[in-house]
């Protein structure tokens, strides 16, 4: 980590690596779109020298389905099923950004019942993410062992999901207005059960991955990111959080109930990618801990929906808002403009990935072993889907 | 009032203020003023971090609308800087770059490029291609492109399918001879 | 007659003139030297006992290229992990298109995907097989209106099998597997001759949509 | 080194003991969740076919294909599914006006044909047709995607209306209208079963745009007299109305009044169009200025035709004027439809009765003036029970009453009324009635009876409370027996006995009587409103042979209401119906049949 | 019967035995890593269909001659290492061609399939290949360090560079093994394997994370089939390599299958567990840990003898 990669390959005097592909020092090498170590459908453009990057390109697009081009020609509920495709791993973030951007602007207040459900599912969501993602993180290094572990949690989490929400992973849970259904009978006991085992889980993976010697060694000082720039290349949620930075929308925006609850946000300062799969290891505990304090909280039914108007010609008046929440990647936001119809104006998703696998990336990625790609982009959880939208 | 609007009124002249919940304000900057002040948010208020930059294009306006969402983490406050462009017919609107202040505007800049022909000369990198590839038809997010007749042209969806409104079939039904006498239509064709 | 220059083509699959190590210039054409423009034979599909034998072994080893096309990828990692096991049913990931026969498109696909999807395809060795997850890749599911998403798959490449779903559940998935099996073992897994024999009508679809097309018509 | 780190990833070895958790046959010990949304379902009896799931299929995923017989409130239309576009997201289920639409748990559908994606369902038999319990339904109650409640308009309480021929009903104001407007869901299956064909989905739309000049153009297309009918139309719509499978139907025709409210009169003709009409010079007469005659003069003066129109009585508007009290539908109202007909150029003379007697003008002097003849001269006959006493000359008939009160002619109202019949007219008789008691004598005392039990009496359900509201009694369930005379002549009460049954089993009106369950009700006027009869006398004469009747007298028409003889077209209650709306509808189309026959181009 | 022909005989049905224990015992250890995950894992007969199934595969792709001659060049490194090596000890008909100066040569065998591949794996105008070969020979280089101490070691202590010798002087009861009897030539032999055997921590070689698959990125067909038979036999050989040295060798076919699988099972014990280590990381850890604990060794016996 310490040695002086100065002097190879040379600089010019912008900073920029004078790279001759001719003099075959250099190789060009294209990791995706059909790659195993990319995160989803896209592509880095890696210029190599032996196994050290000197130069990183993200290529996006190969995911790119117009949404916000689409939902212009989508009535407000419309938006919903199209909307919560923006991000596979984790649909609720959007369903409940386009919902709230729709119920601010149309003047909608849900029922407390609904909000509290609303966390659940955020929860649960953010959950099944992490019980991949965590050790996912050690998968990029070949351990899957814990990854296999994970996969199966995040299964029955995904069947919970199933039961309460009716889809496996496109949720279509919250709707403009509030959700779409209460908690099925039982869903609790069942719920806390499967809780009992992450439980187990976490302390496996502890031993496995956290405990291990050469995932220890390969990740610290991997992927640095210095606090200074969290705010210069918008880092967000974990990975800011692993830089020493406090940045979680529950935390700093409250919504829904989240200020009734009782949480505290793992922050660290290594900002490598050993920090940031601790902390996402925190988040994981921290947000089964949630979804028990949500569970216990919330009430016995009630209302789950507030009446909207007609949603077939639903009308909002001109407007603009920006609706924020706090995804398992970090804060995901929703742009959204109104002018009087009954379609949005204009609707754009802001989600973290964009930084990071952007500008972020490609700076970290510079002086890497071709073999910590895979592991760098992991653990800024980049997500193509929600650059290119 | 959150932090820095008073700042924006007096020194930029921004206008149409919107404080849409405590925390978050919409503002208009004029064009020549916007990079100042932005800048000034950055700098002296505090808005450090860049959210995003957007368009929305107001077609009946003849206004391009950038928005700058700047974010104040300390305060926890927003503010969305509008900035109307003039709308041209054939894309090719002009407006300063950002990029020296946040490393990763280049690529909003570069995908306004693309997705709403909107120029940020000077900004490195910005007539890449960066989500579509080969595209040469009209820059997409733009208001008057189509998506989807263009998707009817290019794409064909399968055929074989039609569909009944169904008060137009009733009527057909109900009075197979001559169901659209009614029809304003064709009292138009008598009385002229 | 002047050369129009493709303004699609990529800068380093320009012709160009390298000089080599003796002071020779040599012209460099990197469409012509990477890849192979022969156009591609259909394969001979044998009968009797061993090709039924072959069959089976084709229908019991599928081997899936790992290349998430679209949404749908999400449900494979569930495939590979203990809850579904596909491993058990002879299914298995590999990560290069040369060593895979079975190309699960995952749902929509943008036209920069496609092209991606196409090569991929073809550089995969016969017998290989298309398994079409989702609406999407029967008539355009969602996206039916987006400007950068195909709506008929089979407009572009021979497909095997479809699966309703969006997207569809791995359950589903594994009955495709099993439907598809059972479609090799009874000797109509053939589609890649398909696509060789109809080359020309599948390669005029895809040149109508992929603008930029910078690559041989068919490469492997 | 540090020899923990090294040694303790071993102990993931220790989950080499434990069993697999793999699902063993994934295929089948997996149906979905209870909740699942998996493939569709459609229960096609009580599907309608009213095609909000095709409005909020954000994929364009679904059809309406015939699938059934049309009928009354059922468009004979289901959905079908393209499974190449649909996304499971369920909003049809949840939009679904019948709650007939639901997924099944069932998700796997695998097939080589990309053609093979496409049914309807619960037409094409699937195998998930069957497992009704399971899959997404739409979710418990106070969930839904339109309001279900009916926006009420405001109206005079009973205290301040039980004595005065006030209109009761306000208009809806604006926020009312576009509220009741927003619950629509444009199927348009009220289109097809209003008479008129009107197009009730457009103009609540545009009320919904806050465009009532598009409202009124939308509401002359097919029905002239848009203030009448937005009060005592007996809105058939409303019965079929799709979201009255859930909540209540859609006020439609507050909503129809509240576009005619907004426009002022002076306005029309601008709003219209019609400033400038041109006319062909051919004639037309019309005999009868009642909804039948006004709507076919309107419709060919607007064609360019010269239309004259024969009245019996003083005034036009036939019996939405003397039929119906100003509670329900005050004169101006009347006025300003009929005015607004008649300043297009329509010619009217009153006071001349069509017949063959003295001082009548004969259908045949018409028939040789006039190149056609349009005849809607509507029921204006009251039927009697025929009970023993009902000959009595206190005992009426509910049409002579009603036309006296609004000529203002002068009888003696007395204490007690005693009402025959369970219509609307009988609603309106006994309502008049409670409201000149209520003046004369400070309090009500009408009882009024119908056959029909409760909850299939023909009259409004509206109409009922309100009566009852008022002070009425209206005691249904019961059939006249007999009216108790005293010796001076003059009816002391009528005797009822309970009716338990209208129809036999094949459905032939055969009341079942219980002649031990009888009362006496006191009363010293009855009316009788159990029906009209018509007065078609005037066809009598050389034109009888050449027209064929129907059942109950009607003459036969073509369905341009044209009779055996080519210039005599006949429309209005005396053909069809009886109320405003059908008169309506038929003088329409009449006109149209007139239209073609005279000039054949068109 | 010519007796060189008996002999070759039963070579090659030795062989076909090892081949068909090498498919039996990658499938085995799949289905104990796959319980260890929690899954079922693969059917025991899949290897064999795998096989069958890329024989079937049309093969329509050429990169040049090397391309062709890479997958033989290994399987010969591996059917090399199984013909010097006795299968059995003490029975004339399973031992195959070993000599007296086996031991070398078996050596050179093991680096002579990695250089096949290279020359293959380079010849196959994929960047991954290349990647992925030369990081298989900075590590394999590595690698040959400790083991080579250890088997120096070894011949020391034995006076020998024969496996006949070397197992028979660890007859007769378990503690006669080497690696009771030298432990830290052990050690280095048995870390040496971890890197030999190619199983995580030290699998950066075939990457599929970063490199898809390595140096067999562009085989596919019968090619790969050469290939996986190769895998197959030289997981075995390896390990019969390593159990000849410091497990005592083998006396019966059933012995033979069972220190075979468990020696190969040691490295699968070891890589389940663990992610992988970088190239470079490997390398240094190589040339620290085992090469400092085979140089004692090395010293070691030769101050005893």
């Amino acid at each position: 980590m310490n040695e002086d990669r100065s002097l190879y390959p040379e600089h010019d005097e912008n900073g920029k690596p004078i790279i001759d592909l001719e003099s075959h020092k250099f190789l060009k090498l294209w990791q995706g779109p059909q790659h195993p170590g990319i995160t989803g459908n896209m592509s880095l453009e890696l210029t190599v020298s032996g196994d050290e990057i000197v130069e990183s390109k993200t290529h996006v697009g190969y995911l790119h389905r117009g949404f916000e081009k689409l939902l212009e020609r989508r009535l407000f509920v419309q938006c919903m099923p199209t909307s919560i495709r923006l991000c596979v791993a984790e649909p609720d973030p959007n369903e409940y950004i386009v919902s709230t951007a729709v119920e601010e602007l149309g003047g909608i207040e849900i029922p407390d019942n609904a909000k509290w459900l609303r966390m659940l599912s955020l929860e649960m969501a953010r959950l099944q993410v992490l019980l991949r993602g965590v050790p996912g993180q050690a998968g990029t290094f070949a351990l899957g062992l814990g990854y296999q572990w994970g996969n199966y949690l995040r299964d029955l989490i995904l069947d919970s999901f199933e039961e309460l929400t009716g889809g496996r992973v496109y949720h279509m849970y919250i709707i403009p207005g509030g959700v779409r259904g209460n908690l099925p009978e039982g869903f609790k006991g069942r719920m806390l059960e499967k809780l009992k085992l992450i439980d187990e889980f976490v302390v496996k993976i502890d031993k496995l991955i956290f405990q291990n010697v050469v995932f220890e060694s390969r990740a610290k000082g991997l992927g640095h990111i210095p606090k200074e720039w969290v705010d210069k290349y918008g880092v967000y949620g974990p990975a800011a959080r692993a830089s020493g930075v406090m940045r979680d929308v529950r935390k700093t925006n409250p919504y829904l109930n989240y200020d009734q609850l009782d949480f505290e946000p793992h922050v660290t300062t290594e900002g490598d990618v050993y920090a940031r799969s601790v902390v996402r290891y925190n988040d994981l505990q921290m947000t089964v801990d949630m979804i028990r304090q949500i569970l216990d909280k919330m009430p016995d039914g009630g209302d789950i929906r507030a009446q909207t108007p007609n949603v077939l010609h639903w009308k909002i008046p001109k407007g603009e808002t920006y609706v924020k929440c706090e995804s398992s990647r970090g804060e995901y936001g929703m742009y959204f403009v109104t002018d009087g119809s009954d379609k949005p104006r204009r609707a754009h998703l802001k989600g973290p990935s964009y930084t990071h696998a952007n500008a972020l990336l490609d700076k970290l990625l510079i002086n890497a072993n071709i073999a910590d790609t895979a592991a760098i982009m992991v653990s800024l959880a980049t997500c193509p889907p929600e650059i290119e939208r | 009032m959150q932090k820095g609007i008073n700042n924006l009124i007096e020194k930029f002249g921004a206008s149409d203020l919107v404080e849409r919940r405590s925390g978050l304000s919409f503002i208009t900057v004029d064009q020549t003023k916007a990079v100042a002040a932005i800048t000034h948010l950055k700098d002296i208020d505090g808005y450090t971090v860049l959210s995003f930059i957007t368009a929305a294009d107001w077609i009946e306006d003849g206004k391009m609308q950038l928005t700058y969402m700047l974010n104040n983490p300390a305060e926890v406050a927003e503010i969305a800087i509008r900035v109307m462009l003039e709308r041209k017919k054939e894309a090719g609107e002009s407006m300063e770059t950002i990029h020296h202040l946040w490393p990763n505007a280049k690529k909003w800049q570069q995908e306004l490029k693309e997705m709403y022909g909107v120029d940020f000369p000077t900004s490195p990198g910005v007539n890449d291609s960066f989500i579509l590839e080969g595209w040469d038809d009209m820059p997409p997010n733009r208001r008057d492109f189509d998506t989807k007749q263009y998707a009817e042209d290019t794409f064909f969806p399968r055929g074989g399918r039609v569909t009944h409104d169904p008060a137009t079939y009733m009527r057909e039904q109900l009075d197979p001879k001559d169901p659209q006498y009614y029809t304003k239509k064709k009292k138009k064709d008598i009385n002229s | 007659m002047e050369e129009k220059k493709d303004k699609f083509l990529a800068p380093e699959n320009e012709v160009r003139q390298v000089s080599a190590p003796d002071g020779s210039i040599i012209e460099v054409d990197p469409l012509k030297d990477y890849f192979s423009q022969e156009k591609p034979e259909p394969y001979k599909v044998g009968s009797g006992p061993v090709e039924n034998f072959l069959n089976w072994a084709r229908a019991e080893s599928l081997w899936v290229l790992g290349f998430g096309t679209g949404c749908g990828s999400i449900e494979i990692p569930p495939l590979v992990t203990p809850r579904f096991d596909m491993y058990r049913f002879g299914v298995q990931m590999r990560a290069t298109p040369r060593q895979s026969n079975v190309f699960i498109i995952s749902g929509y696909l943008a036209i920069k995907t496609l092209k991606r999807a196409i090569r991929a395809y073809e550089q995969m060795p016969s017998p290989k097989y298309i398994v079409a997850l989702g609406s999407c890749t029967i008539n355009g599911g969602m996206y039916y209106d987006s400007y950068n998403t195909i709506n008929r798959l089979d407009q572009y490449l021979p497909v095997d099998a479809y699966i309703a779903g969006c997207m569809p559940r791995p359950e589903a998935l594994l009955a495709g597997f099993a439907e598809l099996k059972k479609l090799i073992k009874a000797g109509k897994g053939h589609k890649a001759n398909e696509y060789v024999e109809n080359l020309e009508w599948y390669k005029t679809n895809q040149k109508k949509i992929i603008k930029d097309w910078n690559m041989p018509d068919y490469n492997w | 080194m540090n020899i923990k780190k090294l040694l303790t990833p071993f102990t993931a070895w220790g989950n080499v003991t434990k069993d697999p958790v793999t699902i063993k046959d994934p295929l089948n010990e997996r149906p979905g969740a209870d909740r699942y949304r998996g493939f569709h379902r459609n229960d096609v009896e009580a599907c309608v076919g009213c095609g909000s799931c095709e409005d909020i299929c954000e994929n364009e995923a679904i059809d309406l294909m015939p699938a059934k017989d049309t009928k009354d409130g059922d468009s004979g239309l289901r959905p079908m599914i393209d499974y190449g576009r649909c996304c499971w997201c369920a909003l049809c289920v949840d939009v679904c006006t019948t709650n007939s639409l639901t997924l099944s748990n069932e998700y796997t559908w695998i097939s080589t044909d990309p053609e093979d994606f496409r049914y309807i369902p619960g037409i094409d038999k699937k195998e998930w047709d069957n497992n009704n319990d399971k899959g997404w339904k739409k979710p418990e109650p106070n969930y839904e995607f339109y309001p279900l409640k009916r926006i009420q308009p405001s109206h005079l309480s009973p205290e301040d209306r039980s004595d005065s021929f006030i209109e009761m009903m306000h208009g809806y104001s604006k926020d009312q209208a576009m509220q009741e407007a927003d619950r629509c869901v444009e199927c348009g299956i009220c289109t097809a079963t209003c008479p008129a064909h009107m197009g009730i989905p457009e103009y609540i739309k545009a009320i919904r745009n806050d465009d009532l000049e598009e409202g009124l153009r939308i509401l002359y297309d097919t029905n002239p007299l848009p203030e009448i009918c937005g009060r005592i139309c007996t809105h058939k719509c409303e019965t079929v109305c799709t979201i009255g499978h859930k909540g209540d139907p859609l006020s439609i025709r507050w909503l129809k009044r509240y576009i005619a409210d907004q426009n002022p009169s002076e306005r029309y003709k601008k709003i219209l169009e019609t400033e400038n009409l041109v006319s062909k010079g051919k004639k037309v007469a019309i005999i009868g200025a009642g909804p039948s005659g006004l709507s076919a003069a309107h419709y060919l003066v607007q064609m360019g035709y010269e239309v004259k129109i024969f009245e019996k009585l003083a005034a036009a508007g036939g019996m939405m004027r003397y039929g119906i009290p100003s509670y329900r539908l005050p004169y101006d109202q009347i006025d300003k439809d009929i005015d607004y007909i008649l300043s297009l150029g329509v010619d009217i003379q009153y006071n001349i009765n069509v017949g063959n007697g003295e001082g009548e003008i004969s259908l045949e002097t018409l028939g040789n003036d006039y190149d056609a003849v349009f005849s809607g001269t509507g029921l204006h006959l009251g039927r009697s029970t025929g009970i023993p006493g009902s000959d009595n000359k206190h005992v009426y008939a509910s049409p002579d009453l009603l036309r006296w009160i609004v000529e203002g002619k002068e009888f003696e109202v007395p204490e007690n009324v005693v009402v025959i019949g369970g219509g609307n007219v009988a609603m309106d008789i006994t309502r008049s009635m409670a409201r000149l008691q209520m003046k004369k004598y400070g309090k009500v005392g009408v009882i009024t009876t119908a056959l029909e039990g409760e909850d299939k009496m023909p009259a409004d359900r509206e109409e009922i409370d309100e009566g009852r509201e008022e002070g009425c009694i209206i005691n249904p369930g019961w059939a006249p027996k007999s009216v108790e005379i005293d010796s001076n002549g003059v009816p002391t009460g009528l005797n009822v006995v309970k009716c338990h049954s209208l129809f036999d089993s094949e459905g032939r009106f055969n009341p079942q009587t219980d002649e031990d369950n009888k009362e006496f009700w006191p009363g010293t006027m009855i009316i009788e409103s159990i029906g009209q009869g018509m007065d078609i006398s005037y066809l009598d004469g050389k034109y009888k042979d050449q027209l064929e009747f129907g059942p109950r007298g009607r003459v036969q028409t073509d369905e341009y209401y044209q009779t055996g003889l080519p210039w005599l077209f006949m429309g209005g209650d005396i053909i069809k119906g009886p109320d405003v709306i059908t008169g309506i509808a038929t003088g329409h189309k009449a006109a149209v049949g007139i239209d073609r026959m005279l000039n054949p181009e068109f | 019967m010519d007796y060189s022909i008996t002999k070759f005989l039963w070579s090659l049905l030795g062989l076909f035995i090892i081949l068909n224990w090498g498919m039996l015992m990658s499938s085995t250890m799949r289905r104990v890593g796959a319980r260890l995950a929690g899954r079922i894992g693969v059917p025991m007969y899949q290897p064999w269909i795998d096989l069958a199934k890329l024989m079937a595969l049309k093969t329509w792709l050429s990169h040049g001659v090397m391309y062709y001659i890479g997958p033989v060049f290994r399987l010969v490194g591996g059917v090399g290492m199984f013909l010097f090596m006795p299968i059995i000890f003490g029975s004339e008909i399973w031992s195959n061609y070993s000599f007296s100066g086996d031991l070398i040569l078996l050596l050179y065998f093991q680096s002579f399939g990695m250089l096949g591949m290279a020359m293959g794996a380079s010849d196959s105008s994929s960047p991954h290949a290349s990647i992925g070969i030369s990081r298989g020979l900075a590590q394999f280089a590595a690698v040959e360090v400790p083991m080579t101490l250890a088997v120096i070691a070894i011949a020391i202590q034995h006076q020998t560079f024969s496996f006949n010798s070397i197992m028979e002087a660890q007859q007769g009861g378990v503690l006669n093994w080497t690696i009771f009897t030298n432990p830290l030539a052990s050690i280095a032999g048995m870390l040496a394997m971890l890197g030999a055997m190619s199983h995580s921590p030290f699998n950066l070689v075939k990457a599929p994370n970063e490199i898809p698959i390595g140096p067999p990125t562009e085989y596919h067909s019968s090619f790969l089939s050469v290939l996986r038979t190769n895998s197959a036999i030289i997981h075995v050989v390896e390990a019969a390599l390593f159990m000849n040295l410091f497990f005592g060798g083998a006396d019966t076919w059933l012995m033979y299958i069972v220190k075979t699988f468990f020696v190969y099972f040691i490295s699968v014990f070891v890589g389940m567990v663990f992610p992988r280590m970088k190239v470079e990381d490997s390398v240094r850890w190589f040339l620290k840990w085992p090469t400092a604990v085979g140089i004692i060794a090395v010293l070691v016996a030769a101050y005893w003898k």
